[in-house]
Parts: C-alpha cells; structure tokens; sequence
C-alpha cells in the first residue's frame, strides 16, 4: 500500500448504524490494495473528514472535458490539494441512464469496471439530475472513461446553460395508472435534444421531467422546465363489484372518510348500495380514489398528457411550480410523438431567444406574461390554465370584441 | 342672523328603543331559526317565544311617501317597528302567526315583493350613478331596477343553491364591493384630458401619485403645467379623475360594463373570494342595460341548474372549474381572463388538476 | 304648480316592471304640489334624464358643511346647473342611524317631515356606507335640516379621511348565531371615535363593520378596514337527536353530501347511527353545518370576537380582504368592551402615523409587513394570523434564537 | 498522441434492452396492483401474470463493491435484471412468488433494509455536499445516513398516514426539491468578501444581477474593483457564493439548517404545494447532526399519531391548521415564519377561518 489511510474519526460514526454507509463504501475503495482508485480515495476521505471538522467545503470548479462535447463533465480542483494531493482532481462524469432507470448487471458490472481503473469507483445511482454520476476522476482520465461509456451505448448528460438529462416515472414498465408511455416520450425528446444537452448555449438550463400520472413519481411539477403528466379525458374506469368490496372492507364510515370526503372537488358520492357515484365533469383527475382502490378504479381510456411549464428551485425569484401549457394532448401515433418534439423545440428555441441571462422558463414567463409566451409558441389559450380569471380590474380591456370572435371561430371549428 | 347651533355630538342611538319589544324582551336568548316560507323567518327563543319575520324589497333610493307607506304597514301589523337589512330589504317583525299572511298580502298589494330569505337572489347592493355620484360610469339604480324587474321571482322564491348577492358599480373603484354576480364599469379607453383645467383644479403631485401603473407624468402644454398619460401603460382604471376631474375618463361608447363572478365575503365553508372576470366590453345601455340583463341571467339559470345545494356561486364554479363555467355560459374566454401582472402566477394553474 | 315636469322618455321606462321605482318616486316627488322639494324634483329629473340620453354624470364635489363638524355633508353642485337650475345644489346628509338599522314609524315619518320641508324628500336606507342618506339638499337647507336631525337625537355620519359610520349585522337582537352583542360594540366603538368621524385627518378613510359569525352578514371582510366577526373557542353545540332527524329528513346520501362532504376541514364524520362525529380540532368555526342544521348545531358557548384587518376596495393596489390581527377576544364584561375600544384608538393613532398619504391601513401593512404592524400595536404573533409559514427563503434568521426563546415564555406565561 | 475518439452522440439507450422480460412482455397491459407487505408490489397483468417487486434502500453514493453486491443478488434472483427508483432505492423483479421471501432474507443480511413502498418514509433525496459540490454549506450524505440509520423501521414499515418524502440541501437553491420534509441550509450572516480576489475572479455586473433583493453595488476597496454588500438589505441567500466564490457565505458556526414542512409535487388530492419553513437556527452539527434528528423525528411522530389515513404531510396540517401543528411539535413560532414580502400576503389567513 503506498500511503496510509487517513484518520477519520468524524466519518466513523457514520459507519454505525443500520442504513447502509457510504462511508464504509469510500473506505472499502481506499482500502482495496494498490488500485488507482484507492489512492484517490484515501485523499478524498482525508478532506472530507477535513471539512467535516471544519465544516467548510473545499471543491472549486473549473473546465474539464471530452473531446466534441461542451458539457457533461462537472470539474472539481481542491482548494486542500497541498495536504491531499491524491484527490485534487476529482471529476464527476454525468452520463444518462435508460428511461426508468432500468439495467441489466452486465451493463452495470461493465460500469464498475471502468469506473474502477479510471475513476474512484465511487458512482451514484442516480444524481438529482437524473444521471449516472461517475464521481472522482482525474483530469487525464476523463477521456478514456468517457471513450469506454460511450462504446457501451451510453451518452454523456446535460451540464451548465443547456438541456440537461431528464427523467422518468417506470411508466408503462410495471404501472396500470401510467396514462402514457413516459419512457418512450423521455427517450424521443431526449435524444433529438442531443446537440443542445452537449453544446450549452441556452440562457440558462432546461429540464424535461416525465410522470405518467398526476402521482408525479418523477417530482416533475416543480423540479422541471417542462413537465409532462398523463391525464385522460373521458369518464374514469370503475369497476362496481370491487367499490363494494373496498367498502366491506373498510367499513361504511371510513370509506366515506377515506374516499369520499377526501375528493378535492367533492365529485364522489357513496351510493346507498355501496356502489361509487361518479360526477366526471367534477373530475380533476387528481388519482387519489384511484390509488386507494387500485382494483376498483382507473383512469379513463382516452389516455394523453398535459404539460405543465416554469417549475424551478429558489433562485432567483424563489421556488415555482409548472402551470398548466397544454391541458390534453394525445400521445400515441408516430404523429403525437412528432408534435410533442416539435413543441418542445419551440419552447426551447423561444426560450433561448427571450429569456434574460440565468433566467429559467419560469421567471422568463412570471416576467412577460404566461399570454404573451402562448402568442410566441402559437399556442391557443384553454381555460384549464388558469386557476381562477382575473380579480382585479386593472387591465385595458379595448380588443374585447376581438378576441371574443376568436374564441367563437375556435369554439365553431373546434365543433365541426 | 343668529348665533349658529353647536351640534350634540350624540355618536349612535342605542338600537333598543327602536327594536320590537319581543326582540327586547329575548335579545340573546334565541334557540334557532327556521323559514316557514320563502320572505319568512321564525325565530324561537329559550323561552319558547317565536318571531315571525316578513322581509320585502324596496327601490332604497326612497320617496318620503314611500317611507311613510311601510310605516303604515308596520303600524298595522307590527306595533310600529321596521328593520332594514344591509342590503335595503325592510323587515316587518310580529309575535304573532295570524299576522304573517294578511302583511305579506298587504306588502303585496303596495308593491312590496315579499321574498330575499334563504337561498333567493336578494336585492342587488348599488352605488349612487348618475344621480348622486361625482364619478359615475353608469347609472347603479338604473341597472338594479332593470334587473330586478327580470329577477323578482328568484327574490320571492328560495329555489337557489345558495344565497346570490349581486352589487353593482359605477366605477371601477368597486364600492359595490365583492359579490356572486358583480356589474361594474369598465373603461377602455385613456382619459380625454382638458389641459386648460389641469393646473387650476388638480394637485399634480397627489394625482401622479394616484396611478397603480405610473402611466402619468407632469407636462407643459401650451405653455401651461399640465399632466400627460403614457397611453401604452395606461390601464384606464380612472383612479386619475376622482383628484382630477379634467382627466375626463368616463365615456358613452368606451365605457363599458363588466360581469364578475364568484366574490363573497363571508368566511362560510370557504375562504372570503374575490369575485373574478367572465365578461366584459357589454354596452352601457340606459335605460335598461338589456345586454347586462342577459349575461346575468344566463349565468344564474346555469347556476340554478347545475350546482348542489348551498354551493355560492364560486364555490360551485371551484368544484365544476372554469372549463366548464365558460362552456356552460356560452362566454367567450379571452387573454383578458388570465392575470398578467406578476404576483398574478398565484391565479395560475400550477398543478395536473384538469376539468375536462 | 311654477314649473312644468321636464319630459323623460328615457326614465319613464323604469316604471314599469314588478319592482319597486325609484323613477316613480322621484315623480311622485315631483309633482308633490307647490312644495319646495317638487321643485328640486323636477329639476333633479330633468338633469337625470339627460345623464341617461348623454350617458354622462354631471355632478362636481366642493365643500358644503354644518356648524362645527368638518365632515358629513356631500357636496354636489351642477355642471348643468344653467339647465336645471332646481337641482343646482344636490347635496346629501349623512347621519349615522342606531346599529342594526331599526326604526320605529314615528322616528321615521318625524324624519320624512323634516326631509320634506328642508330636502329634496329622498332618503336611500341605506348608503353602502351605512348612513342614512338624505340625498338633495341646497346649501342654505343644510344648517336647519341638520339641526332637526341632531335634535332627534341622531348624529352625522362621517366623509373623507376620517373614521366612517358603521354597520353591523342583526346581532342577538334576532339570531341565535351571533356570537357577540354586535350592536352593543357597534356602538361602544362608534361612539368613541365622533371626534374622528366629525373632524377627518387621518391619512384616508378608517371603517369598522361587525358580524356576529363567520357568516359575515355586515360584509365586513372585505369592506371595513376593521372587520369584527363572532367566533368561539370550545366545542360546538351537538344535539344528536335533531342530528338523526335531519339525517332522515335530507336522506343518508343526501346528508353526506350536504354537510360531511361540505366541511371546509374534514371536521365532520357521519357515524354508522346517523349521529355526528365532530373532530373540534380541525373545525374552522366556518358555519356551514351551523347553518344547514339550525336546530341540531350551534357554536360552542365560549364566545367571543376575532378581528380581521385590512379590508378594502379596489383603489390603490387591488381590492384586499382583511387579514386576522386578534385570533379571539371576549366581549363580555366592560373591561372587555374598554379593551376592544382601547385596541381601536391604538389602530387608529398607528394608521395616523405611519400610513402614506390616501393609504388604507390593508395598503399600509402591505407596505410595512405584518410584523412590523403588530408590534407597533404591540400585539403578539398568533399562528391563526397566516394561512401557512413562509415558503420562500430570502430572510434573516439570526435572531432566531432570541424569538423561540420569547415564544416559549409566552407559552410559558400562558399555561401558568 | 492518437488523435481524439469522436463521440457517438447516442442520447439514452432503450429502456427494454435491459427490462426484466416479464415487464417487457406485459408492457403498457398492467390491470391492478397491491402490496402483499411493506418493500414488496404485486403487478398483475390484463393476462393475468403477476410481477412482484422487491424495493430495498442503498446509500445512493455506491462503491463499486456494493453495485457488483446488488447484481450478485439479480443474478440469483431475478435474471440478471434491476431497476433504480427516483430516490434511489433499488428494485428487484420475478414473477416467481416463491422467490420473494429468499430474496428479502438476502437483501437484509447483505445490509439493503427492505421497504419504502406504500405509506412509509422513502429514502431521502439528497445533494452532494462537501464531498463533491463546490457550494456546500453542509454534507447532505451524512445529514441522510444519519437520519436514516434512525428512521429506519418506518421505511420497513408501511404506518405512516401516506407516504413520506424527505429532501435535504446543502444550500438554500434547495436542489432537493419540495419536500414533505426538507431539510436545508440557511445562513444567517452576509458574504464575507475577499475583497483582494473579486476583481480577478467575478463578472461583477453578473454578481450584482443574482441578488433577489438589489443588496450588492460595486465598490473600490483598497484601490481594487470589489463589490459590497448592503447588509441591512441582504437575506444572507448565498445567491452571490455560485458567480463569485470569494464572495463566502459559508460559516461553521452561522450556516445553520432549517427544517420546511408540507411541500408535495404530486397532484394528488391536493394541488402541489410548496413547503413551508417551521423550524430553523439548528447547529450543522457533524458528523450526525443530532439536533436536526430531533425536530425531524418529532415531526414525524406527531404526524404519524395525529394525521387522517392518506393525508400527505401538508394535506394533515391544513386540516388542523397550523396553531395546532406548533402546539404538537412544541417548535416555536416567530416573526421568520410570516412572509413579509409584498405578494407574501397570500400566505396571511383573510378569513374567520380559526383553529383552537
């Protein structure tokens, strides 16, 4: 062994206990012989124990990349690379998994061996990104770990002011209430974004999330650009036999308590046969009485997403969440797919033309108006944006007439 | 000419030596109350005593011989004692259930509709318009007594949801204040400014101050200090011409009347709401605003038919959504609708909850 | 009769119809014989009439007043006066009737005399303001109406920036749902406050409305600055037997529908005997059961006030609704009612301060911060005061420690 | 040197080529689920098979030890296959019932706690913290180890009244996301500026435009261009630290952790929700941060003993209203918990609405 492990008392009591420990994990690394990633990591648990008696960080970033590509790699250079020189390169690869999530072991076990001859064999399943992270490589490494990535049929992921890598629910995998195939629609807006997720030129970043139902399980609403949810459009499926056996057995009272009661626009009524009395027009699709009667209930059969624009973390207006861009859209045919990419580069394209600098879609829209961003993407207003019309009367109101007609043409074509 | 008079600065009567004495006699000590009809309450006290209640409406913009008709009638019937409600309906208060029905026949024959309780359209609250106020838009007592005419039956019956209160206001300043159905003016175009006028009647200052959009700014013209509006801003809200009446905002076309719906104040299963925008552009139509009428009419005949019992009118839009409101309605949905000033995210809908 | 009816083609078509006319009023007014208010009448029709043909308001402000007070009369003066000279001068008197509007005949015909011999013979009952309004008066009638007036034993009503009249609900004057003598603290704050109704110099207007329950009848939400509403602290009154019996006149179903599945809070549960189960801990004291079940419910029997501030109308930022500044409040004892008044004046003399020129105080707050407001009136944080804690980050917290501490000396202090 | 590989710009690869073949098979053909007990689903398809799913916890940060130990376990049990959840626990796939048990036993003794399905605590999201991000105020992995190593029988237990999502952030950009609990940094002390460095490293007009409340102007300090910062304006944000590192926002002492409740991206029942802070000040005490256990456990037990069946965090809270929350979890209310900027009067109570 040609240095010594670190004294790391701190990190110690992070090893007891019964989750599984990722500081037992980098000792194990540190401590595997004379690998080249055992030697980084006694570095790198040098300063984190470091920094957790000082309670500072002490990574910067910097540039770092592979050849063709302007993003994807995360730089960090430590400001301790004096006392811990083995880790003073430490660079985190992000590359983008399947849809979902999915692998085989061959795939992953191909991973590992990479990650362990050129990085520190430390990889997170997965980043808040959505990526693989590859963590802790040296700046001469980087290539040659991309090189064996990329050959297994694995693209490096979004970095900086560009498309970064999305995200999906399992989808139709392994979900009944999936209302369409998220992992189909991720892999299509995906990969004809591959120029913009590799060659930031963006205002600032965008991200695609993918739910297959109002569940969320990809936290979309608020934690991407651009959310897609599945929704339906017609009545909800209910299976009668079943709303009474759910009713046997939670008894009369709770399932009143449980389902009825807790429908957020009261549009469940118990029947006093037991049976589920349904008023769809009341139906926000909302899947709680679907998810507490997983046999008895589902969705409706004409199945599509709506897409939900501007959600964002804090900075720099504070948190948002997506509203309401397309309330239902079909997403089946080769067709659906086509629009659905088309869309999105409309988005992405007017978003790179107006938004301000370090400004997400969200605060580009909170800023000029969610009407003025329909008129740019050529978008026609549904009521089913909005939560309530306007309260106050501050507004000039002179082409009324006007757009009372167009509403009237839209209404009559949209009946024809 | 004499000394004047100083006043005796008495602040409000107390309300007991005006009261019906069986209000006196069980005040804070009433069990419950029900409607034994429509324009009727009952209220029973501990003790066991019950006070019939007839409510009728009125014009509230009152004639003395009017005022001396209902004192007439509360003669007859109830020991010379009248109450009127917020809302200018009067009410006739008696011990006594023989009474209930020759009053109500009496109210009747002088033009009293009898009704206003429970869940009818009560009378519609109004502002001064043209006849009193010094901003007016249009005229409230006008607009109230034409629809009131044409909802009288929902007065006297108690067939609605819930209670409906409509107001009405002749400005945009909203002295009607939130309701289920509120008329209210709506400008569109920038004031006509009199710049002759300007610096002798206006506190230029005060004025600028004024603007919600800072669309006013100080000019020169003709060589006099006047005020110039950034038409580009402006949202021709009027709130110039109050402290300046040269900045002329009101107008026979431009000034328009528009419907909102879903206010309430009260704190009752939901939330205080303001009331929201579904139509506007309506012509100012006097004397009897027959496009207002409409509009009204349709979104109470939908109301009535579609929402359950003791929804208000915004709560039951809450449950169906807008979607369906603007379908049921036949109104068209605009880019008016939809709140664009900043904090207006807050009206947008952040969430998978879709009304199809 | 010294001048003919002017013609009103326009007006005359408000006359038919089956609610009462203003129109006719006015005419009868008119036509009333030699009396002067005939006179005014016809004048005041002629220039109505023309505001209906034209679509315009033809009445300017100025300042007319009585003897000693600086407030109460609104002046209106005649841009058409040249045409209508009658109606030239139109002003209007505000007096401030007994809370709860009650009358008895003699008070009321006693006032149609004096209106009829010094006005136009208009009275609206009631302004939006609460005010008696005895509308059309010429400036030399004011002085000897108001002295009638007066001497009856009523008082001018206020104007301008200053405190205004109030209005109150029917109280336990005649409902069993008012949870404090509304009139009694209408008129214990009122009549505290002449000296700012009759001589306005606050920064803009000051109104205190009264509502004995959440159902809020004086609309005083949104359109007093001080909204003072009923509430309770304890459980709410239940008898169980009218609970069955309203259970078995609405139906199972229909119950359920009308009150379980209505409660704002999922307060309510219907047990499996038809009997109520009320979680008094999630109860908003909101009214709908109270209401919908008159005889079965009714609020607890700790009763008291909670006080609501900030409401206003449309002009300067946006209509606002009050906002709670005292959770609860008795109103029982005098001490009560002299701390309620106390608070007033503190409310006021803060605004008088501190608030901007034509500022409301909802406009001031929102100006200043919640906070602030209340320790100027040193009242103390209460959690019924938000709908929820902040959501955003951008603040400082580092007095934290000194605020927890203060929070658990209440707290402290309280359960002593 | 050989000349650079061009990459192949592939995108994501297809998800099916590494499914397990039961999900191919059945894709997009699912009837209904259940969960036969905590950490297992049971999917059964319109033909009538049946797919369980085993979820385990991993510590998401894997030495490649531990991934080869979790494709050891999907070779011997699920042919070869595995999928990764959102919050990365793992989860392995059979169609053979009789697997299900063996397969559980293995994932615990090999250290993997079986659960986080149902109504349990998941896994908690976390950011990268001082082991690899370049702005941390704390390390999210050991605040998570931590935490978990103590919340570990409610993700093997499905008790809670719905599900539980932790998220914690090493700074205030709040990169974990809404949370029905987040746990998150929150400094208390403006920049300390290296006034010596910010010229050579800074886009100084770039500095000032991130700062949401205009505090930072620029300023010659020893003779150099530098920026300084208004502190009574400054929110201590850190929004600063990203664009210009010698900008410190960083403290041992004054960057404390602060604990938000009630955020929910979902839109189930409830339309998502933002979380709301209810606790801060709390030491960034490594390496276990016992304090922030505290509170977070508590929490947890209060809303565990006290919420409805199937009400998320902030949907229990709403109900009981937010007085009671502070009375059951002892936490101190203060001044920092009412929004005080202008549009922050949303999130004041304008209603009779009270809770006692």
């Amino acid at each position: 062994m040609s240095k010594k492990m670190p004294p790391t008392p701190m990190l110690d009591q992070l090893e007891s206990g019964p989750w599984p420990s990722f500081v037992t994990g980098l000792k194990r690394l540190a401590e595997d012989g004379d690998k080249p990633s055992a030697k980084i990591m006694k570095g790198l648990l040098g300063q984190l124990e470091h920094s957790y008696q000082t309670r500072k960080g002490y990574w910067k970033g910097g540039t770092v990349g592979v050849f063709g590509y302007g993003a994807g790699v995360i730089a960090r250079f430590s400001e301790q690379a004096a006392q811990f020189p083995e880790s003073s390169e430490f660079h985190t690869l992000r590359i983008m998994p399947a849809p979902g999530f999915f692998y085989d072991t061959k795939t992953l076990r191909q991973m590992c061996d990479i990650w362990e001859e050129h990085g520190s064999g430390l990889i997170a399943l997965h980043g808040q990104s959505g990526d693989i992270m590859f963590q802790g490589c040296r700046t001469e490494q980087v290539q040659p770990a991309w090189d064996k990535l990329n050959e297994m049929g694995f693209d490096m992921g979004g970095a900086g002011a560009g498309v970064r890598t999305a995200a999906s629910c399992v989808g139709p995998a392994r979900c009944e209430q999936a209302c369409y195939d998220t992992l189909a629609a991720h892999r299509a807006i995906i990969n004809d974004f591959t120029d913009d997720i590799h060659r930031p030129s963006l205002p600032y970043k965008m991200k695609f999330k993918f739910s297959g139902c109002a569940n969320d399980c990809a936290n979309a609403t608020q934690r991407a650009d651009v959310a897609i949810l599945g929704t339906w459009k017609d009545d909800m499926q209910v299976d009668q036999d079943e709303v009474k056996a759910k009713v046997k057995q939670l008894g009369r009272k709770e399932f009143i308590n449980q389902v009825i009661r807790m429908c957020p626009t009261q549009a469940l009524g118990l029947n006093d046969d037991d049976t589920l009395d349904v008023d769809n027009k009341s139906c926000v699709r909302c899947m709680h009485c679907i998810n507490v009667c997983t046999k008895a209930l589902k969705p409706g059969k004409e199945r599509g997403i709506c897409i939900l624009v501007g959600g964002k973390r804090t900075l720099k207006i504070g948190d948002l969440m997506g509203t309401v861009l397309v309330p239902f859209m079909k997403l089946e045919t080769e067709e659906d797919f086509a629009g659905l990419v088309e869309l999105a580069h409309n988005m992405l394209d007017f978003f790179a033309d107006n938004a301000l600098e370090h400004e997400r879609t969200g605060e580009m829209i909170e800023r000029i108006g969610l009407v003025n961003y329909l008129e740019g993407l050529g978008l026609e207003l549904d009521v089913n944006m909005i939560n309530q019309p306007r309260t106050n009367s501050y507004i000039r109101t002179d082409g009324w007439d006007e757009e009372a007609r167009k509403w009237a043409e839209r209404k009559n074509s949209a009946a024809e | 000419m004499s000394e004047l008079r100083r006043p005796v600065e008495c602040g409000v009567p107390d309300s007991k030596q005006f009261m019906h004495p069986a209000l006196v006699r069980n005040y804070g000590q009433w069990a419950f109350h029900d409607r034994p009809r429509p324009g009727v309450l009952r209220h029973v006290s501990d003790s066991g005593e019950a006070v019939y209640t007839v409510k009728a409406g009125t014009q509230r913009q009152m004639d003395v011989h009017t005022i001396r008709a209902l004192c007439d009638i509360a003669d007859t019937f109830c020991d010379g004692h009248v109450r009127f409600t917020v809302r200018s309906s009067v009410e006739f208060m008696t011990t006594d259930e023989a009474k209930v029905a020759p009053l109500i026949e009496r109210l009747e024959k002088d033009g009293f509709p009898v009704g206003g309780t429970g869940n009818s359209v009560g009378f519609i609250s109004h502002t001064q318009g043209w006849l009193h106020c010094d901003i007016p838009g249009t005229d409230a007592s006008g607009v109230v007594k034409a629809l009131m005419d044409e909802l009288v039956d929902e007065f006297k019956s108690e067939e609605m949801p819930n209670r409906v209160k409509i107001t009405t206001s002749c400005c945009q300043i909203n002295c009607g204040g939130q309701g289920d159905i509120a008329i209210n003016v709506q400008h569109t175009k920038p004031p006509v400014i009199n710049h002759a006028l300007v610096a002798g009647v206006c506190e230029r200052p005060a004025v600028i101050a004024r603007c919600p959009v800072a669309a006013i700014r100080p000019a020169l013209v003709d060589g006099k200090p006047s005020l110039e509006v950034d038409e580009k801003k402006c949202v021709c809200c009027g709130a110039c011409y109050p402290p300046c009446p040269p900045m002329q905002i009101n107008d026979p076309v431009h000034s328009k009347i528009a419907i909102w719906v879903g206010g309430k104040h009260s704190s009752t299963r939901s939330k205080p709401m303001f009331h929201k925008l579904v139509a506007a552009g309506l012509p100012n139509n006097a004397p009897r605003w027959p496009e207002v009428a409409e509009v009204v009419k349709k979104i109470l005949a939908v109301y009535k038919a579609d929402a359950r019992a003791w929804e208000r009118m915004g709560e039951w839009i809450e449950r169906i959504g807008w979607p369906r409101f603007f379908e049921l309605t036949e109104l068209p949905f605009t880019k008016y609708h939809v709140d664009n000033w900043r904090g207006g995210r807050a009206n947008l809908n952040a969430s998978a909850h879709l009304h199809f």
